[in-house]
């Protein structure tokens, strides 16, 4: 009460001083004393309010149709005044589930954590980063009882709350295989009976699933509707698309998953990504397949870590630092 | 509660009937533009409520007092369909989607206490105080 | 553009009205057309202008300190009007993420749900219902091989999205146990040993878990810090306290969870629960425990799963409906 | 661009100067009332930001003309050390924090075109126009 009658008189100088002087230094004042008004949840009714006592205490003759249209005016400015408290209780709600979500993401980083491997003749890069705060994508090692790597790359449709629940099953579900049982197409499989059983029908995962048999360097892999993967072939200069015919995770519980074989030569790499890579967007324009290749191939010539990072920030700057979907790459190069 | 410081709502005309008394009841009381502004913006949200949703009903005014100070309690009664969903519709920030109406969280906002008892089937009664300071 | 100049004419007519008449219905009108600018998206600095305007147009010869005045309001409203359009664009985004978590909250459901046992000589009530959209608690009940009805019963530390994270990380290890072994002290262990590991260590879980042998009539249970459950004894008349040493799960890899045994008579009650059961509050005021098993005893006389329902419903109107913590209450009752 | 129409912001003394330079040019172009004040508004959170963050540096006004419409260009140019996190700056919600500033979201809203281009340690260029309707 005593802070807001310290502002009546302040507000009545301040008026005063530009009625008579018409200066832009009692309007910036103005403008300060409207944000700092604010800052004490001053509704703008309050601000009319104010307003007319200081004109009645400088003007006592003020005529009477300027005093009731006035009235009128504030009578108006209840409904913004309303508008404008919930504004603050709005504000404050969006803080607490922001960091209430920022709590879940740093969870989930934890949760889908996976170990990048260490494999004797095999380089290995991986990037993933979400484009909201919470990821869609998700990528996977894991070595089994032959020594094979085998790598899972997926992307939920879906991004934020919903999409990071459907994942960290997903790797729940992965995590409770049997470590010898890896046949890309049996895993796709029974993935697609654990989405179907568990996850509304309204949401799909896709897949990629590849075994790479570090024995006589053969990759072996499914794919359940995910975007192909690309085959590099260094000694040729040229890209080559892999991909295995299989329905998303989560249609139908009968769905079957083709497995195909690539045998990998050395010096080549074995590309899979998300569509957040190849569905980049510079303004209204879509980036070409054959761009994020040649990017790709650009960087080729580093550590295949260094790779994938120099792609993703060539990428995320070309989109103004504001990816639009989940952005996963993943580039496995044979060394020897 | 006296007869005469009841509106019966039953058409729009009806609302600004109930604004014009209880603004007339705020001012003897005391209060000062601003709040018989909020207080006549919290009849009509009230009135219209009834209007749209009930039918018919009534609003009610009392001059009050306590220890402390003096306020204006606001009774609107209807015997309509009730609201259902109570949390919901005292959820705040969806009430004046698109601006039309400020809504029962407005009203508690308009006010300082705000009691609400619905029954399914039975009709609403939402009573409302403002206080003078 | 053409609609606010009619809306000019519109307030202009409405203001000189309330000028002549100083009547309500003119300030209802007000009320009416700020609302519908609202709905137009107009800032309150425009109304202040449509006011002067209709002010110069009624009364051209207003006083030049009265104009000055105005248009010195207008400046201190233009932060006003900038916080109003910041208000439109929160309550989209604050839309956009409800939605988002609705669809997180049913996915949760889907993940979640258990199914209640049909076993002979056992009547079985479970309830669990959620403060805020993502339920924090848990229960889940399983059969294990010798026929012997496992009980789970949990409430995560926290609310909302991190808790709901949790809590399906929880699910997905429980299914992920052998049928066998279904010991409560071994189970809580090896749960904590997967929270230790793969949650933030500011995130605990209390769990209580029991196993009813169907055969001798006795449950054997173990807890994780969780609330301490009840053993009604009709025949006395008189509730005891179940409980069981053991550490918050989380917390450290090496805890060990105490066993203890129960021998369950017939007509007796054994009741596990939450924290949002026995710390009610009513305004200002916590709910004793006397309160909570009074209400229980009250609807005992009911089959368990309709006590469940009553006991809930009970402390829902108590609590003016709203909910401060996750509700979750068991009740299994010895029949023959 | 000519030398008068720019202000250097060195003092918050300055800020008054911007704001006045900014609205006679916009007075002239033919803005209205409104969009006097809302420019006059920007210019001030711009010519803050330089004063706070930047220290010194100079707001520009030009008057500009394309096919349809005339309009008014402000540039704000200092060597500061630059905007880090952009995108955590130009979001929504947060930047009138307390009310004390409308931040660059709140000069994007009162502007129809607004650009910046910010580097670590080299400083920040910020052009927004507004339209004549
Ligand atoms: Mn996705
Ligand atoms: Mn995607
Ligand atoms: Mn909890
Ligand atoms: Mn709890």
């Amino acid at each position: 009460m005593s802070t807001l009658k310290l502002d009546l008189e302040n507000y009545k100088e301040l008026m005063q001083q530009y009625i008579e002087t018409q200066d832009e230094q009692a309007l910036y004042q103005a403008e300060q004393f409207s944000k700092h008004s604010m800052q004490q949840n001053i509704s703008p009714e309050e601000i009319i309010n104010v307003h007319v006592q200081s004109l009645q205490h400088l003007y006592p003759d003020m005529p009477e149709h300027i005093r009731s249209s006035l009235d009128f005016l504030l009578e108006t400015m209840i409904s913004y005044g309303l508008a404008y408290q919930e504004y603050q209780s709005l504000r404050e709600r969006q803080l607490e589930l922001k960091s209430e979500i920022s709590v879940a993401a740093n969870m989930q980083k934890t949760l889908l954590a996976t170990e990048k491997p260490e494999i004797e003749g095999l380089d290995v890069g991986a990037i993933s980063i979400p484009a909201k705060q919470m990821n869609g994508d998700y990528y996977h090692f894991v070595k089994d009882d032959s020594g094979a790597l085998g790598v899972a790359i997926a992307d939920v449709v879906g991004k934020g709350v919903p999409a990071a629940l459907c994942m960290s099953m997903i790797k729940y579900s992965m995590d409770s295989f049997p470590e010898n049982r890896m046949d890309p197409g049996v895993i796709l499989g029974s993935l697609n009976r654990v989405v179907e059983r568990n996850v509304d029908s309204s949401m799909f995962i896709t897949m990629f699933y590849g075994l790479y048999n570090i024995n006589n360097h053969t990759f072996r892999f499914s794919s359940a509707g995910h975007e192909p993967g690309y085959y590099y072939d260094s000694k040729q200069d040229y890209f080559e698309e892999i991909d295995a015919s299989g329905l998303v995770l989560g249609v139908s519980p009968e769905a079957t998953y083709e497995q195909c074989t690539k045998e990998v030569h050395v010096g080549d790499m074995i590309i899979m990504l998300t569509d957040g890579v190849t569905e980049c967007r510079q303004g209204d324009r879509f980036i070409e397949e054959d761009e994020v290749l040649e990017i790709i191939k650009q960087y080729a010539h580093l550590p295949a870590q260094e790779t994938v990072e120099h792609v993703y920030k060539h990428f995320e700057r070309l989109q103004d630092f504001q990816l639009r979907d989940d952005f996963t790459l993943i580039i496995l190069k044979r060394k020897v | 509660m006296d007869f005469q410081s009841c509106v019966n709502i039953k058409k729009e005309w009806d609302i600004v009937g109930a604004r014009q008394l209880g603004r007339d009841i705020a001012r003897k009381i005391g209060f000062g533009t601003v709040d018989q502004a909020r207080i006549a913006t919290a009849i009509s949200e009230l009135a219209r409520n009834i209007y749209l949703y009930a039918g018919t009903g009534k609003i009610c005014f009392e001059a009050i007092e306590d220890m402390n100070h003096k306020g204006l309690r606001i009774v609107a009664m209807d015997d309509g369909p009730g609201i259902k969903e109570l949390s919901q519709v005292m959820e705040d920030g969806f009430s004046t989607s698109g601006g039309l109406g400020a809504g029962l969280p407005g009203v508690k906002r308009l006010m300082d206490d705000f009691d609400i008892q619905s029954e399914d089937g039975k009709g609403t009664e939402i009573k409302a105080v403002k206080w003078l300071r």
